[in-house]
């Protein structure tokens, strides 16, 4: 029989994919329903808006922006 | 949601709403031929347009085989999609009948309203009842114009004058109407702008017209104790007046009369005096249920008609006023604070003139306006429609080099999409996912699969499911 | 919080909402054709229904236009907007500004103008034409109102262009009137001016008369002129027969239907909201009735035969069905005065024509040029 | 190159080539500003920038938008000024397309460059050419290095000959290479070249080469006076649009092979105005009875003929077969009405018995060029007020309005006075400070001369180039085409059908 389940898929680059999957493992998978492929996650719906946010804070540490100038 | 933003024409905030009701509202509803009017011409996708026309004088029911001879294999997405937002919209139903073949039947009410709207039969009273003012004392357009640029106006200073200098104090407007910005969250208690509220500012007047009013739509009946269907129909009914023309209050119902306060507030409409029973639909009345593209082609047109009609008199130059060079200098050609504030969500702006202000487009800045939920297409189409007819001339309008740009800059801070919906697993047979797959993917709601697992994802269901109920059914 | 997810600022692409569209109809009144069609679909009721199916196209888009134009007897005649005093024909809006009349509660004010405008237009022509009109004709101008509503269109979709619109009509071969035959994209063609919101155009002719043989030239031109535009012709055919209308719509792509018993034509609503409704963008998602075939068949000068093969004159290009005795061609061989008209025919001065071929041993001077290769510098 | 030819000639004719055997380095040197005495006024192209400034009169009120408004009516009006008077045409043409592939088309002065412009400009001419001349023949040749070169063979499918043009830059197959333009043009090859493509022309179809010429030079290998002696015996007909400058030889080739008229021979000053140039080729030229220049005693063989032609039937075919002409798998398509073999696409001579293969549309396609719209004329204000017209009969553009009619005088003087009193009323603009461009009306408004219909400029150019029809006078009693004959009372019938109310009810009870 088939099944629908309700979820959110995320899709992503490989290298955003990896720092998820650690963000979930950290957390004792509670955000990752399943893996599906190297670019895409199928998340928990009411997990999104969290998964996000730590997301944000990661990059925020590990990535450096190269900011410009402005100047004319 | 993203079935929305498909249909072509439709508005989306308002369509959601709609689709919201349930059936026994709506049909409540379409009893006015003028809603049943707005709704057609606003809410439809072109397709359920043409497919509602073709059945609107047909003596029996469209039978289904007939529909798909008529339309063209290649079009099934559209048609689906067509009939997904007729039906949920309770416009057309599939024939009651049980034996027979499948098919649709338009409702009762709407194509009785419709055919009264199109031949100008029956008794309702539901495009206006037209008063002359007493004493013949006639307001002309412009005091409309003036009337609802100064109110709306009004309302985008209030919204921008929490983030710019140089603004407070210009905005006068009604308590009623800043306790509605909140509670759209347009501004925060504080009377902060919020992010819905910058997105709010860059679309266009029509868009933030309807936004706010789908906020009073939603708001309005638990606080104020009103009728949404009256509330609707009226606005519905403001879309299809005659702009100059004065209309009677005296048949609205009590909600309609209590909504025409807050209307006033709004510059939706114009009241001479609250005592005579009497008022004026302004602008952006008469354009409510126009589309985009109808306001945008009247540009050229000669008479003014909305945007332009609204940024007439503000002091900017009548059409567009902006200036975008491949340099990615901006030179806008306004005085009008309000627009100078909503250049600034993305622009870094170097030079203020009398009659214009120079800037430059720059990563930081357009990253600072997507870091606050403005999109890099928002941008643009303001950027667009805001352009100085010298611009106009040239194909694309804007350089292309800064529209790719300004996209670009967007998705450097993508890491991810998401995509809310279901996933199909554990199909028994490989030719019935094989199937389905395929239905997802002619109708475009198949966002992604995976042929090895047997396992795809959809954004609704409500179609596969029809679709995999019917494909039961055929097999037995 | 949306930073870091793109999801929302994908989604759409805001051009995508249909062009407005203008629909020019072009009625047929000859009164001989309705005369006859009285048992079964009085011309009150025609219009009555055109005037629905008008104000049903009017709903679509809030932007899309309509003209109508009558193709009498003996002239064709603006019905919608009305010609003459000063009014603005693509500015419908400004009419309710200046309309004497309030708007009735139960009409949309748009549909209310269009209506009384058309009927008003239309008994005047009705009642203007006089006896001696009647004796003198009997079919209709389907040319002129043809020749207008193109004149009116071309100049409708200048004005919809946001473009400067004095540069386009500039060269005849401009984006508007390329070619419509071949070739979708066109590097060549002139300078591509993408418009914001064209204006997509059609011309449905209600008609109601048989062909009108003196009209053939100014037809067909107005037919190229159409497929040029790439605007299509649709036809509804109530009566008679012509096959001058069925080439227009299958030439420019348009809808041929002819609803010849009187039970069909009392369904004549139904075809209009369902045939010819439809806009250009409707038409490419629907299968359209069509195709069918048309008879592309010449029908020779002489003898009014209808030919497989025939023979044309060079100089003129009418066509015959047999070779002529004479040798002279019936068309342009003969003498002709030269007449004032329009259509004058092409004067020929006259010279003894000599039916003689040309032979390859008559070339004086110089000798047969080499097609080989030529001679290197 | 800049070199080669000196911008600011006054010479009258340009300047002189001298085309001169195995002279190959002749080409410098044979240029020269050589002043002759008489004088002309100076095209616009040769005054340079700093003249254009003066080109736009300002009006009075300070404003140009007026005198660009006429000097832009003056240029649609340009080319319709010319045939209206019905004649004889070559309806049925052999044309042969020369195009200059010589170092000279590298100049930048169209964008990108010549070359480029020129092959762009060549491909939409195809396409018009066969528009406007569905029966007619063409084949394309190029002149590169000296050699001249056949690029496609004649025949009447235009998609032949613009994957040919397209071919210039993109060859199909890896064999060719891209023609870059290169070394000289050699306009005696040329027309050798073209003489012989075009010496299997019917006598009854004209025999015409069209040649862009990007050079100020022609190299040529022997005497290209005898060449052009011979092109005159044969009947060609040669138009040169020329680029930079005119040259002495172009216009001599141009006058010769068209008895004495060199009016074909033009030289282009921008891109818009070689697309003009270019496009006006596409009319077909008109036969002249005997050509005076010829210098033989034999009448001019343009013996008109009778053709045998075949208007095939469509057909539509449920499983697809191949078409004669490309061997495709085709759904259909025309079948040969003495063979019945199927082509795809007409016109084209049946690839089997040879016989032309026509729609009657096809042949209705050319009948403007035999029976053309009779040009319209200028509108005065005085004329304008006898009629009164206020709008475009057929566009319902509005006029601007007839201004208060003034003192004779004053409208002479159109003195600022007068200027500011008429704007005070709300009255239009001044009338006639200066003189109009040539062909602009000074009241926007074109009288059709047999109807005294007025029109606005944009339906006068529409109805001369596209639609070839007088809208007026196709929808007037008195000059439409009618047939005879009728029977009265009907009238009353209708208006009283109409009387009983074209009402607002429901239009037809289908419930």
């Amino acid at each position: 029989m088939v099944k629908a389940l309700k979820g959110v898929l995320v899709q992503c680059d490989p290298s955003i994919k990896a720092i998820l999957l650690k963000i979930d493992a950290d957390s004792g998978n509670e955000y990752i329903i399943e893996d599906l492929d190297e670019e895409t996650l199928f998340v928990k719906e009411s997990k999104v808006a969290s998964l996000k946010e730590k997301l944000k804070v990661t990059l925020r540490e590990t990535v450096r922006e190269n900011t410009d100038s402005d100047s004319e | 949601m993203n079935a929305s933003s498909d249909t072509m024409t439709a508005n989306p905030q308002a369509l959601e709403v709609l689709q919201g009701f349930p059936g026994t509202k709506l049909e409540q509803l379409y009893r006015q031929p003028s809603t049943a009017l707005a709704v057609f011409r606003r809410m439809l996708p072109h397709l359920a347009k043409t497919i509602v026309m073709a059945m609107l004088y047909m003596p029996n029911p469209f039978l289904a085989s007939d529909l798909d001879a008529w339309i063209r294999p290649d079009a099934v997405a559209e048609k689906e999609q067509a009939l997904l937002v007729l039906t949920s919209l309770h416009i057309m139903s599939t024939s009651l009948q049980a034996q027979g073949p499948r098919a649709y039947i338009l409702g009762k009410a709407f194509a009785k309203s419709l055919r009264q709207a199109l031949t100008g039969s029956g008794e309702h009273k539901s495009f206006g009842v037209p008063c002359r003012p007493p004493g013949n004392d006639v307001v002309d357009v412009k005091t409309l114009d003036d009337h609802a640029r100064r109110q709306w106006e009004d309302i985008l200073y209030y919204m921008v004058g929490s983030t710019t200098v140089g603004v407070e104090g210009q905005s006068h407007i009604s308590d009623a109407t800043k306790s509605l910005l909140e509670l759209g969250n347009f501004v925060d208690k504080r009377g902060r702008i919020t992010q819905t509220g910058f997105t709010f500012l860059l679309q266009e007047v029509n868009a933030q017209v309807w936004s706010l009013l789908i906020v009073y739509l939603n708001r309005a009946p638990e606080l104020l104790k009103m009728d949404s269907v009256d509330i609707l129909s009226f606005i519905f009914m403001l879309g299809s007046l005659e702009l100059g023309q004065g209309y009677s209050t005296a048949n609205l119902s009590s909600t309609q009369k209590q909504m025409l306060d807050d209307l006033g507030d709004f510059g939706i409409i114009y009241r001479p005096s609250l005592k005579t029973p009497i008022f004026y639909p302004t602008r952006l009345a008469t354009t409510l249920t126009s589309d985009a593209s109808a306001l945008h082609s009247s540009a050229a047109a000669p008479t003014p008609t909305f945007d332009t009609g609204l940024a007439g008199g503000s002091g900017a130059a009548s059409k567009g006023y902006i200036i975008v060079e491949t340099n990615y200098r901006l030179y806008a050609y306004t005085e009008s604070m309000l627009q100078i504030s909503v250049l600034a969500l993305f622009t870094r702006l170097t030079m203020l003139f009398p009659n214009m202000v120079t800037g430059r487009l720059t990563k930081t800045s357009v990253q600072r306006a997507i870091a606050q939920g403005i999109t890099a297409d928002q941008i643009i189409s303001y950027l667009a429609a805001h352009a100085h007819p010298q611009m106009l001339k040239s194909t694309p309008v804007l350089p292309p080099t800064v529209v790719d740009q300004i996209r670009l800059w967007q998705i450097e801070g993508d890491r991810m999409t998401t995509t809310s919906g279901y996933m199909m697993i554990e199909f028994a047979t490989e030719a019935e996912y094989r199937d389905t797959v395929e239905y997802a993917e002619t109708v475009g709601l198949l966002v992604w699969k995976s042929d090895a697992k047997r396992c795809f994802f959809v954004n609704r269901i409500e179609q596969i499911r029809s679709f995999m109920s019917n494909r039961r059914a055929a097999r037995a | 919080m949306n930073a870091i997810d793109g999801t929302d600022r994908h989604v759409r692409d805001s051009d995508n909402s249909p062009p407005p569209s203008l629909l020019t109809v072009i009625l047929d009144t000859n009164p001989h054709a309705w005369a006859l069609l009285s048992d079964t679909l009085p011309l009150s009721k025609a219009v009555a229904n055109l005037l629905v199916f008008i104000n049903a196209h009017l709903s679509f888009n809030h932007a899309n236009q309509v003209a109508v134009i009558a193709s009498h007897i003996q002239r064709a005649q603006w019905l919608y907007p009305t010609p003459h005093p000063p009014r603005s024909s693509s500015s419908p809006e400004e009419n309710g500004t200046s309309t004497p009349t309030p708007p009735s509660a139960t009409k949309y004010h748009r549909f209310a103008i269009i209506e009384r405008e058309l009927q008003d237009n239309l008994s005047r022509v009705i009642s203007q034409t006089t006896a001696a009109d009647l004796t003198s004709s009997t079919t209709t101008q389907i040319a002129g109102a043809l020749s207008i509503a193109l004149s009116h269109i071309s100049r409708a979709t200048q004005l919809s262009s946001p473009n400067d619109s004095s540069g386009i009509s500039l060269d005849s071969t401009g984006p508007t009137l390329s070619n419509p035959t071949d070739t979708p994209t066109d590097p060549a063609d002139g300078t591509p001016r993408a418009r914001r919101s064209p204006l997509t155009s059609r011309i449905l002719i209600v008609s109601v008369s048989g062909d009108l043989a003196a009209q053939y030239i100014p037809v067909m031109n107005s037919i190229f002129a159409a497929q040029r535009q790439r605007v299509p012709l649709d036809v509804l055919k109530l009566a008679g027969d012509t096959v001058f209308l069925q080439q227009a719509a299958d030439a420019t792509g348009g809808v041929y239907i002819a609803p010849s018993s009187p039970s069909a034509r009392a369904g004549l609503l139904q075809y209009l909201m369902m045939g010819f409704l439809p806009d250009a963008r409707a038409r490419a998602a629907l299968v359209m009735p069509g195709g069918g075939e048309v008879d592309f068949r010449a029908a020779c000068f002489c003898h009014r035969r209808v030919v497989d093969v025939g023979f044309v004159c060079s100089v003129c290009l009418s066509i015959f069905c047999e070779p002529l005795e004479e040798g002279e061609c019936l068309t342009c061989g003969t003498r002709l005065s030269l007449g004032a008209a329009v259509a004058a025919k092409p004067v020929v001065v006259p010279r003894p024509k000599k039916k003689k071929k040309r032979k390859v041993g008559d070339i004086t001077g110089t000798s047969t040029p080499m097609s080989a290769g030529t001679p290197g510098p | 190159m800049d070199g080669e030819y000196i911008q600011d000639v006054s010479d009258d004719d340009g300047v002189e080539v001298a085309s001169r055997s195995g002279n190959n380095g002749a080409a410098g040197g044979a240029y020269g500003a050589r002043a002759r005495g008489r004088t002309r006024a100076k095209e616009r192209w040769e005054s340079g920038i700093q003249a254009d400034s003066i080109a736009f009169g300002e009006g009075p009120d300070g404003n140009l938008a007026e005198s660009l408004e006429a000097e832009e009516q003056a240029r649609k009006r340009a080319r319709l000024r010319q045939d209206n008077k019905p004649v004889q045409r070559g309806i049925i043409r052999h044309v042969v397309l020369i195009l200059d592939l010589s170092e000279a088309m590298l100049e930048k002065d169209m964008r990108p460059n010549r070359y480029i412009v020129t092959i762009n400009h060549a491909q939409a001419y195809v396409r018009e050419f066969f528009e406007q001349n569905p029966i007619s023949q063409m084949c394309v040749m190029a002149m590169h290095d000296g050699l001249c070169i056949r690029l496609s063979d004649l025949s009447g499918n235009p998609a032949d000959h613009i994957a040919a043009i397209q071919g210039i830059r993109y060859p199909k197959s890896a064999r060719q290479a891209a023609r870059e333009p290169k070394g000289s043009p050699s306009l005696q090859n040329a027309l050798e070249m073209a003489r012989a493509a075009l010496y299997h022309a019917p006598s009854h179809s004209t025999r015409e080469v069209i040649i862009v010429l990007g050079a100020l030079l022609s190299n040529d290998p022997g005497d290209i006076h005898k060449t052009i002696k011979s092109c005159v015996n044969d009947r060609l007909r040669v138009a040169i649009i020329g680029m930079g400058a005119r040259l002495r030889i172009c216009q001599e080739i141009c006058a010769k092979t068209n008895a004495g008229d060199d009016s074909v021979y033009g030289v282009c000053q921008d891109e818009k105005n070689l697309r003009e140039l270019l496009m006006a080729t596409t009319t077909p030229p008109v036969i002249r009875q005997t050509a005076p220049a010829l210098p033989s005693s034999e009448p001019t063989p343009n013996a008109a003929s009778l053709l045998m032609m075949g208007f095939p039937s469509r057909v539509t075919e449920s499983t697809p077969s191949l078409c004669a002409c490309h061997n495709n798998l085709t759904r259909g398509g025309y079948m040969c009405s003495r063979c019945q073999v199927k082509v795809c696409s007409l016109p084209r001579a049946c690839p089997s018995c040879g016989m032309t293969l026509i729609l009657s549309t096809h042949l209705a396609r050319s009948y403007h060029h035999l029976f053309p719209l009779q040009s319209w004329v200028e509108v005065s204000w005085k004329r304008a007020r006898e009629l009164g017209s206020t709008e475009c009969q057929a566009c319902m553009t509005h006029f601007p309005p007839v201004p208060e009619p003034q003192e004779p005088d004053a409208m002479q003087e159109g003195t600022d006075k007068s200027t500011g009193t008429d704007t005070a009323n709300g009255a239009p603009k001044p009338v006639k400070q200066r003189p109009r461009a040539e062909g602009a009306s000074e009241s926007s408004r074109y009288e059709c001369r047999s109807c005294h219909c007025h029109f606005c400029i944009d339906c006068d150019v529409y109805c001369h180039t596209v639609l070839h029809n007088c809208p007026g006078c196709l929808s007037n009693p008195n000059t439409a085409p009618t047939d005879a004959e009728t029977n009265p009372e009907v009238v009353a019938e209708m208006a009283a059908g109409l009387e009983n109310g074209v009402n607002g009810g429901e239009p037809m009870d289908m419930e």
